[in-house]
């Protein structure tokens, strides 16, 4: 059963039978879109149940020509490093549907529409295996949300839909360009024509054109994220955009950018990537700090929430190019968790929108005594985004920076403020509104949270606690791609080593030679794999680092400290 | 005793061009008989066509006749069936158009057929004479056309305009073909392709030729700098006949030009004229893009935009092979599509043409008049290249070829003025579904069912080519191979 | 017998001449003369390439021309009357309705 | 000679387009360009093509220009008298043209000099005409059929009688 | 039970969620029995373990009861060097001693809770925050590994965030909340630092695993002073040392009973409880040590200093809190841990029965703190008295109740410490003076509390009455403690230090480092002869200021010297200094970045669409509608690629 191809077509046939909705039927078009998101959900949870945890490669692999002339398929394949994304996609839509179901009054239809055509466009893009394809997928989800933020939005709307449309158009047209030069260079290595991922990883590109495409690339997925100096659409786009805009866009949609990075970026030009990870990690540290600082000093709920989107994105980008296992699977965990949490913080943002149609902080303020309930879950929201241990914000973060750590010690280590500033912003956020006295009379009494918003944020909150409790359901099913994914960079270039391992000679020092070159699979955990067993190593046979030629060490750590310095 | 130079089958291979001529002649008469039955024209109009169509596909193995100088091949089959495609398209949108003014008539129909004549005659052509013959028989139409609506003086300013510099550019197209003949001896374009392949020297004056040929397919082309007469024109025109007019002759002087530039190659490489045509490429990619952006009336927003799109083409002839052939009549037939469809909405504005129809005349209309607005939001969407549409797949084929034959920098050109183009085509769907309109200001009415069926045309082929390019690409790109070869 | 480009430089001279009356002149039809000025000019180009190579052809290519300019000529003087039915002029400077 | 002939008519034909360009009365330039057709008709007969000649004369200074001049009086134009506006565009007209024109020649003259002249002479006669036109170029010829037919179904729509009419409406 | 230590934590979390889910609509009576039977069956299955523990270990081993693995990612096939921890429960005596201070002296406070809380409309919000708390802080104490104690670490942060906001409505509650939470993410983040070194360095977090190959010798010695560092930034953030000590006298916003509880007995000593549970880190790293010890004695000082004059009764309290537990770091940091651990008990067990007895006090003066008010209680509530008095006796550090020898180990240990010798001298002066400063307000705080005549309103005195058997219970049975909780570790030139001895398996050997101090008897003497007299000249300074004259006195100071008695009641001004110094600079750094920078951005951006349509309208400006100037336009194009082309 092409199960890929039923998730993602599912939602389009949706959308078109609702076309044929009566406009005045609101009920039902809500219910009809509530069902068929919740049927996908259900679908996609077959992905589950039919996993293989071994296999590193793409599963439930679909491939049927598209434009054979140029060697374009429709290829559809899933992976450890795409399947949580698929589900936090399709979860977060029914939900979605859910939290809006009182909140939008002007032409629901269209709204549910956008949104199913959507969820197509997303979970297309995180399953395509094909460029060509994921690029369709990953221009046409922008059309959906222009029209949502633009027709649902709010005062701001009309230049916050354009800018946002810009800015990512901007990045991704380049893209293109980028991608047909891609394709055309492995054209001339192979002799065939394709557009297929696997196929194009460890196409030799001369140093200048890899470069350049680094960039074309990163620059799309940058903007996508949104990197320190391209964020500025974002928070635009959060505050205008309707809840539901704002959940997919935060939850989902941001992915799309480091999704990218992962998937395309690093192993489509991995010596590039090296070699500008400095830049990348500077980027997303600034981003992190920055993100909270601006975040912390906002008078309007949803740019705070928006920034620290930047935020912890800023902290995913930093475990992607940290390069080694642990950040990586850090990081694609925190992906899902920062779609859970941003998207419960948003949905939550909504609910009081809804009541006192005003977003500023100054306006709240004791609120906590009104809607006692709601007040709880958005605690439980805000403290699975500060990352508090047993929640789910806290594995992702973790393992990002314990993992980065070994990469860039001092980036790390100035990132992992960030988290102190989280706490800085988000308890101001819950004080502001729930805390103090009641000081507008419009806050005494406001209507605590409805059925439909309990029954969205209930999902949210238990998946919340799962991943804190036990993410080992999660990672498990990510190491295997992750492994492969580092061996697909590792392949081409041992430097990686060296430099995942940047700043930390009295590891490499200790590491002997063997081991490296089994341990070479994954590239950044050796050193504390070799710290593990270094001990042990000098007690069996004397000096563990015999084999290692001095001058070696030597160099590594040279252009580690040029790295540090770089940095 | 005089024998005509007929090759057997010579009235299969012009059967298309003989209904046309008939066709037309028939309305006429038609209309000038039964006046009172003018509402059966279009359909007859419609009929003519479709058997015309038909008659493209009757005839099958190609060769060339009169002597050499007519090519039937599976290219001009192709670009055939655009023009009739974008002759249906205005037809169908002029059809309520004409009757909305009132001013329906054989002659419009009439005059659309042998405009279309004239460019088989341009596709088809391969002697200069037919194709420069061809292309004044399209001019006449045109300049008639242009000036249908003749109680608007801007229908007339702009059919005075069209004629003035098309008849200028005729006299330079001619000047120029003067040249050629000069120096190749023969106004054939086999004949010239021989001639340069036996090593015929392309001096400075050919090179004038040239310049003074491409500035009148230039015109045609309205590639810039030769491009200001667009906007007015287009303005001025029956809308209906400004989306026809923005598309076929377009394609048909491009395949006239790739003939010309297939004749030149062997010279190419020792002289700059690609140069020139890049530049021309350039300018008209930047100057369409950026002075669209400041443009709110519609019909000239869409004339620069046309004037881009052009330049988008332009890039896939800088290099001639079979993708890039393939990649013009891709574009050709796409851009047909989504331009007369967007036009064909305009032409639904019930408002007096002689003054602008702004973005303002359809503020608000996504969700009154739903289909047409989408249909016109698709329109954009495909113009901007956004997937899933014609467009994109178009556009991605042009930049590929470019790619592929090194011209990375213009590729990069376009790739960053169509980024620009985002925009303007955006701000029309902003418009539509995001802006309330202004109070009782209702200009878009409920079309016929000729209009809707012509949008449905219009939006079912740029999602078919959108979703499932490959026959059209198979077809394209074996045509151009048969083209590129003899 | 006169050498061949002495035509052609008459037939340049002429060209240009006729291409400075439609660049310089308002009065519509005056324009439409240079236009046709132009194209006598063009054949006179072909005529004496077409002796030079003792082809037919170019005499033919002419004779197509002077058709051309004819059709031209009628429809042309046909716009021109309705200009003229619009605003009582045919300086082209009036038709300025539209522009930017 | 001949050159006489040559340089006589051409410098007719040259003064008399000139006469067309400059002259501020378009009556004027109709019938200076009628002689300037002429003198071109000259030049057709020293090119041995006799036959196009007379068509010259008889097409383009009968036909039409006397379509001209038919449509200037309906116009009653003559007395028009346009000044001189646009200095600009004036003054680029004038020097762009030299430049174009000087440019043209001086190629001409570089390039497109032939050498020998061809031997023997060669006769563009009625007959080799008709027999071209009805073999080699029989398809063009019948187009031109079409060509005509649309410029007067044009010329009639355009300028036809109905036109009153609609503007009623 | 041993291997189902999960459930002792689980037992309270449990009543947290009935509690927090339904005790709002179920009703007093069901949240107080969901909420003590929750404390009492963690302490009762605390026990159990304990009991087992005994029957099963008798050399201290550490007893593991591995739950399942939490997270390991990025390790090898087996696991090993990967990043992660196991939820895995440890028993051995340091945690034992812990868990039985915990869970008991909790059981305790719930229990006094319930009296004091009775009429508060949070009352369910109260107990399930408070049994959260109680599970959070078993974890603390009982995971294996520093991750899965960051865990509790982390969690009874949130509890005390969430209980010094318990009154949320007021104005200065949830601000101290949420300064607490912060400053205690400040240390979390050293803390978080701290466990990427032994990732990287060691490759685990397991207790074990990190003294062993620290014992090894296999992590160089200033990575280890590193880990050593940081892991005392979050003991100080925890348990409010200088510089982090600013969120604790805040946090007397919330409930006394949690003051009590969280403040005083359990949560602050985490810190020092990790750094004993680091020792092996520590000593190996005498820096590290040296640090810590002088951090220490600084803020008992500090701290003693601004009690001197504080008039909130819990204040007061709150400053000698941060004052002990500069002593407990004292000793940990001089390398007696088992002394550190000693005065922690010791402290849990007199600073609870104070601030209950302060929450007493309070209680009776209907929620009035401030003792300028208060004076000539003793006869309105006696027991509360005593209670108040036996424990301010310890804390004063008077033979021979608790405070005295465990106090007098430290310094003790401070002034033989064989790690800095001179610098140890010096932290002993210092102690012995915050001894003494100690003694001095703590008997101001009898004397302004009790004696005298009543300073407050009328109806104030008209309500005061003792509190109810639920409240004052506990207090007699922590006051007891409190007398006879010496007992566990008397010096040995008097006894027998069971405590020690208990701790001893906790030290292990290591090679280079001295596993306890060795105290010879004079200095034993000597020292506890100092610390009496200390004692009782603190005392007897009070008694002479505060006994007859009572408030008096203190206006008299600030007569004498307004600027010094200005300083000390705005705690030396230390929280003015950060506000100048951190928070208000970045604030404004946080205003440039949004509505500068972010400006500039979008400005480059809007810049970019001004420039073409500008463009656009320059060329716009050449579509004259002239038809003249196009065929010039055309023809100039024509010309110019003749010159360019040909």
């Amino acid at each position: 059963m092409p199960l890929l191809s039923i998730l993602i077509w599912l939602p389009i046939a949706a959308a078109i039978v609702l076309a044929f909705f009566p406009k005045t039927a609101v009920t039902a078009i809500k219910g009809w879109g509530l069902f068929s998101s919740a049927a996908v959900f259900v679908i996609s949870l077959g992905l589950l149940r039919g996993w293989d945890d071994a296999r590193a490669g793409f599963q439930f692999v679909e491939r049927k020509a598209w434009i054979p002339q140029w060697g374009i398929n429709y290829a559809l394949g899933i992976d450890g490093i795409s399947l949580w994304l698929v589900l936090l996609t399709t979860f977060l839509t029914p939900i979605i549907f859910l939290s809006a179901w009182n909140a939008i009054h002007k032409h629901p239809k269209e709204y549910v529409i956008s949104f199913l055509i959507m969820e197509t466009a997303m979970i297309g893009a995180f399953i395509a295996t094909d460029l060509i394809l994921f690029y369709v997928f990953f221009e046409l989800m922008l059309l959906p949300m222009y029209l949502v933020i633009g027709v649902w939005g709010g005062a701001n709307r009309i230049y916050a839909a354009i800018k946002f449309f810009l800015f990512t158009i901007a990045g991704s047209l380049l893209m293109l360009l980028g991608i047909i030069y891609l394709g055309f260079q492995s054209y001339h290595q192979t002799g065939i024509p394709t557009f297929d991922i696997t196929q194009l990883y460890g196409t030799h590109l001369p140093a200048y054109a890899q470069m350049l495409l680094f960039f074309a690339f990163s620059l799309a997925f940058a903007i996508k994220v949104p990197l320190f100096p391209l964020h500025t659409w974002l928070p635009d786009a959060h505050v205008e955009a309707p809840t539901g805009g704002s959940i997919i866009l935060a939850g989902v949609m941001l992915k799309m950018g480091t999704y990218g990075f992962l998937r395309f970026v690093l192993p489509f030009f991995p010596e590039s990537s090296v070699k500008y990870a400095p830049l990348m990690i500077t980027l997303s540290v600034i981003g992190i700090i920055y993100g909270a600082l601006v975040a912390w000093v906002q008078p309007d709920m949803k740019k705070l929430v928006a920034y620290s989107s930047v935020s912890h994105l800023g902290f995913c980008v930093l475990g992607i190019f940290a390069m080694n296992e642990t950040a990586i699977t850090g990081s694609i965990l925190q992906m899902v968790n920062h779609g859970i949490s941003t998207g419960a913080l948003f949905l939550l943002v909504g609910v009081v929108y809804e009541r006192r149609h005003t977003r500023l902080l100054a306006d709240y303020g004791g609120l906590g005594r009104a809607m006692p309930v709601y007040a709880t879950f958005f605690v439980i929201a805000v403290l699975s985004s500060v990352g508090l241990p047993g929640l789910n914000g806290f594995v992702g973060e973790f393992l990002i920076l314990a993992g980065s750590f070994k990469a860039a010690p001092t980036a790390t280590v100035i990132a992992a403020t960030g988290v102190i500033l989280a706490a800085i912003y988000l308890l101001w956020l819950v004080q502001k509104v729930f805390f103090g006295p009641v000081t507008n009379e419009e806050n005494r009494n406001v209507p605590d949270i409805a059925w439909n918003e309990i029954a969205a944020m209930v999902p949210l909150v238990i998946l919340m606690v799962w991943i804190g409790v036990h993410p080992g359901t999660f990672l498990r099913k990510m190491e295997p791609s992750v492994k492969h994914l580092l061996t697909t960079i590792q392949r081409t270039d041992g430097k990686i080593m060296v430099a995942s391992s940047a700043g930390f000679q009295p590891a490499v020092s200790r590491a002997s030679s063997p081991r490296r070159q089994d341990a070479g699979a994954t590239a950044g955990k050796m050193p504390a794999l070799q710290v593990a067993h270094g001990v042990i190593l000098s007690r069996e046979d004397g000096e563990g680092s015999s084999g290692v030629p001095p001058e070696k060490i030597l160099r590594s750590a040279q252009d580690d400290t040029a790295a540090e310095v770089s940095r | 005793m005089i024998q005509p130079l007929l090759e057997p089958g010579w009235q299969w291979a012009i059967l298309p061009e003989i209904i046309l001529c008939g066709g037309g002649m028939l309305l006429i008469l038609f209309d000038a008989f039964l006046p009172r039955a003018k509402s059966a024209l279009a359909p007859l109009a419609l009929l003519v066509f479709i058997a015309t169509s038909w008659a493209e596909n009757l005839f099958i193995q190609g060769g060339t006749f009169f002597g050499g100088t007519y090519e039937i091949s599976g290219i001009t089959m192709i670009f055939d069936l655009t023009f009739l495609l974008a002759g249906m398209l205005a037809l169908l949108f002029a059809r309520d158009y004409l009757d909305r003014e009132g001013i329906e008539g054989g002659e419009f129909y009439a005059l659309l057929m042998w405009g279309t004549v004239g460019m088989m005659m341009m596709a088809k052509g391969l002697d200069l004479l037919i194709v420069v013959l061809g292309l004044e028989i399209l001019s006449i139409c045109i300049f008639v056309l242009v000036g249908y609506h003749r109680r608007l003086p801007v229908s007339n300013e702009a059919s005075l305009k069209y004629f003035l510099m098309g008849a200028f550019a005729t006299g330079f197209i001619l000047y120029g073909t003067a040249l050629f003949y000069g120096a190749t001896q023969s106004t054939n374009i086999t004949a010239m392709g021989q001639w340069f392949a036996s090593g015929g020297q392309a001096t400075p004056l050919l090179t004038v030729a040239f310049v003074l040929l491409m500035s009148g397919f230039g015109f045609k082309l309205a590639l810039a700098p030769f491009h200001p007469w667009a906007p007015d024109v287009y303005q001025g025109a029956p809308t209906p006949v400004a989306g026809w007019l923005s598309v076929a002759p377009k394609a048909a002087t491009l395949i006239a030009l790739v003939r010309l530039f297939d004749a030149m190659d062997p010279v190419l490489p020792k002289v700059n004229w690609m140069t020139m045509v890049a530049a021309l490429s350039i300018l008209s990619m930047v100057i369409g893009n950026l002075v669209a952006i400041v443009q709110r009336d519609l019909k000239r927003m869409l004339a620069y935009s046309g004037i881009a799109h052009v330049g988008y083409m332009m890039i896939a002839m800088l290099t001639l092979r079979e993708d890039s052939v393939a990649a013009v009549a891709v574009y050709t037939i796409t851009y047909a599509l989504m331009n007369i469809g967007a036009f064909g909405v305009v032409s639904l504005l019930v408002k007096n043409q002689n003054d602008p129809q702004t973005l303002d005349d359809i503020a608000g209309m996504g969700f009154r008049r739903k289909f047409y607005a989408f249909a016109l939001a698709l329109c954009m969407f495909s113009l901007a290249g956004l997937p899933p549409t014609a467009g994109f797949i178009s556009k991605f084929y042009i930049f590929r070829t470019a790619i592929e034959s090194g011209h990375t920098i213009v590729a990069l050109i376009g790739i960053l003025t169509s980024i620009v183009s985002v925009y303007y085509y955006l701000r029309v769907v902003y418009y539509l579904y995001m802006k309330e309109p202004a109070e009782g200001h209702e200009v878009m009415q409920a079309g016929g069912v000729f209009a809707a069926g012509a949008l449905t045309i219009a939006i079912a082929g740029i999602l078919a080519i959108g979703l499932y390019p490959t026959p059209l690409f198979q077809a394209a790109g074996t045509a151009a191979r048969v083209l590129l070869q003899q | 017998m006169i050498p061949t480009h002495y035509f052609l430089i008459l037939s340049a001279i002429l060209f240009t001449i006729g291409v400075v009356g439609v660049l310089t002149r308002k009065n519509g039809i005056t324009i439409f003369m240079s236009i046709e000025l132009m194209v006598n000019a063009v054949n006179l180009t072909f005529l004496a390439y077409a002796r030079q190579f003792h082809q037919v052809h170019g005499v033919i290519f002419v004779f197509f021309i002077m058709a051309i300019a004819a059709a031209e000529a009628a429809v042309g003087l046909a716009i021109f009357i309705t200009l003229f039915h619009h605003r009582d002029t045919i300086d082209v400077d009036e038709a300025n309705l539209m522009h930017w | 000679m001949e050159f006489a002939i040559f340089f006589f008519f051409a410098a007719v034909a040259v003064i008399f387009s000139l006469v067309v360009v400059l002259h501020r009365n378009p009556v004027v330039g109709a019938l200076s360009l009628v002689a300037a057709f002429f003198a071109l008709a000259v030049m057709y007969v020293l090119l041995e093509a006799p036959f196009l000649a007379a068509l010259q004369v008889i097409v383009y200074a009968g036909a039409i220009m006397v379509l001209f001049l038919f449509v200037i009086m309906l116009l009653n134009l003559q007395h028009m008298t346009e000044p001189v506006t646009r200095p600009l565009q004036q003054f680029l007209g004038y020097t762009a043209g030299g430049a174009f024109g000087l440019g043209l020649i001086y190629y001409l003259l570089k390039y497109g000099v032939f050498e020998k002249l061809p031997d023997g002479p060669f006769h563009a006669s009625a007959r080799v005409i008709g027999k071209a036109m009805f073999e080699a170029y029989v398809f063009p010829f019948e187009m031109v059929s079409i060509l005509l037919l649309a410029a007067i179904v044009g010329a009639l729509f355009m300028s036809g009688r109905s036109y009153k009419r609609e503007a009623a409406r | 039970m041993l291997n189902s230590l999960w459930l002792i934590p689980i037992i309270p979390f449990a009543g947290f969620l009935l509690n927090g889910l339904i005790g709002k609509r179920a009703g007093k009576t069901f949240v107080t029995a969901v909420a003590i039977l929750a404390s009492l069956g963690a302490a009762v299955a605390g026990t159990i373990a304990v009991v087992e523990y005994n029957a099963h270990y008798h050399h201290g081993e550490r007893h593991i009861d591995f739950v399942y693995q939490w997270f390991n990612v990025g390790g090898a096939p087996n696991g090993a060097g990967g990043i992660g921890a196991d939820i895995s429960f440890q028993l051995d005596p340091l945690s034992i001693v812990m868990l039985m201070v915990v869970t008991w002296i909790g059981f305790l406070i719930h229990l006094y809770s319930v009296g004091y809380m009775h009429d508060d409309e949070g009352y369910w919000r109260y107990f399930a925050y408070l049994n959260l708390f109680l599970s959070a802080m078993l974890i603390l104490i009982l995971g294996s590994s520093y991750l899965f104690m960051f865990v509790g670490w982390e969690g009874v942060g949130l509890c005390s965030y969430l209980l010094i906001g318990f009154y949320y409505q007021t104005d200065y509650a949830p601000p101290a909340g949420k300064k607490a939470f912060v400053v205690n993410r400040i240390g979390d983040f050293g803390f978080l630092i701290a466990m990427f070194l032994m990732f990287a360095y060691i490759g685990s977090v397991d207790f074990a695993e990190v003294s062993q190959t620290a014992a090894r010798g296999g992590v160089p010695p200033e990575i280890l002073t590193a880990i050593g560092l940081l892991l005392f930034l979050g003991a100080a953030g925890k348990s409010a040392q200088i510089p982090l000590h600013v969120w604790l006298p805040d946090a007397m916003a919330g409930p006394t009973p949690v003051s009590a509880l969280i403040h005083a007995a359990t949560m602050v000593t985490a810190g020092v409880y990790m750094v004993a549970r680091s020792n092996v880190l520590y000593r190996l790293s005498p820096n590290a040590m040296m640090v810590v010890a002088l951090i220490g004695a600084v803020t008992a000082l500090f701290a003693a200093t601004i009690g001197l004059r504080q008039f909130d009764i819990k204040k007061v309290l709150a400053y000698s809190t941060v004052s002990q537990l500069g002593f407990m770091f004292i000793g940990v940091g001089v390398g007696a841990f088992s002394a550190g651990v000693f005065h922690l008990v010791t402290h849990a067990f007199f600073k609870a029965c104070l601030f209950l007895g302060s929450g007493s006090v309070i209680h009776a003066m209907s929620g009035e703190q401030d003792i300028r008010r208060m004076g000539g209680l003793r006869s309105k509530i006696p027991i509360t008295f005593w209670t108040f008095l036996i424990a301010t006796i310890a804390i004063a550090g008077f033979p021979p109740l608790a405070g005295f020898f465990s106090k007098d180990e430290i310094l003790a240990s401070a002034w033989s410490t064989p790690y800095f010798p001179g610098v140890g001298k010096f932290i002993y002066i210092l102690g012995t003076l915050a001894a003494f400063c100690t003694a001095f307000y703590m008997y101001r705080l009898v004397y302004m509390t009790f004696y005298g005549d009543f300073r407050g309103t009328h109806e104030q005195e008209h309500h005061l009455h003792e509190s109810p058997a639920t409240m004052t219970v506990p207090l007699i049975i922590l006051a007891a403690l409190s007398v006879v909780g010496g007992l566990l570790g008397l010096p040995h030139v008097i006894g027998h230090n069971f405590l020690a001895e208990w701790l001893h398996p906790a030290i292990p050997e290591v090679a280079g480092a001295h596993r306890e101090i060795h105290i010879d008897s004079n200095v034993e003497w000597l020292v506890m002869g100092i610390s009496t007299l200390i004692a009782l000249a603190g005392w007897f300074v009070a008694m002479r200021l505060y006994r007859t004259r009572g408030l008096a006195s203190d206006e008299k100071f600030e007569q004498r010297s307004p600027a010094v008695a200005r300083a000390i009641e705005n705690k030396w001004y230390v929280d003015e200094l950060y506000g100048a110094t951190v928070a208000g600079p970045l604030e404004s750094l946080s205003r440039f970045f949004w509505r500068g920078v972010d400006a500039v951005i979008d400005g480059i951006a809007a810049l970019l669409g001004y420039v073409v349509r500008a463009f656009g309208d320059i060329m716009r400006f050449f579509q004259t509608g002239n038809v003249r100037n196009y065929a010039l336009m055309f023809f100039l194009g024509v010309v110019v690629f003749m010159v360019f082309f040909a």
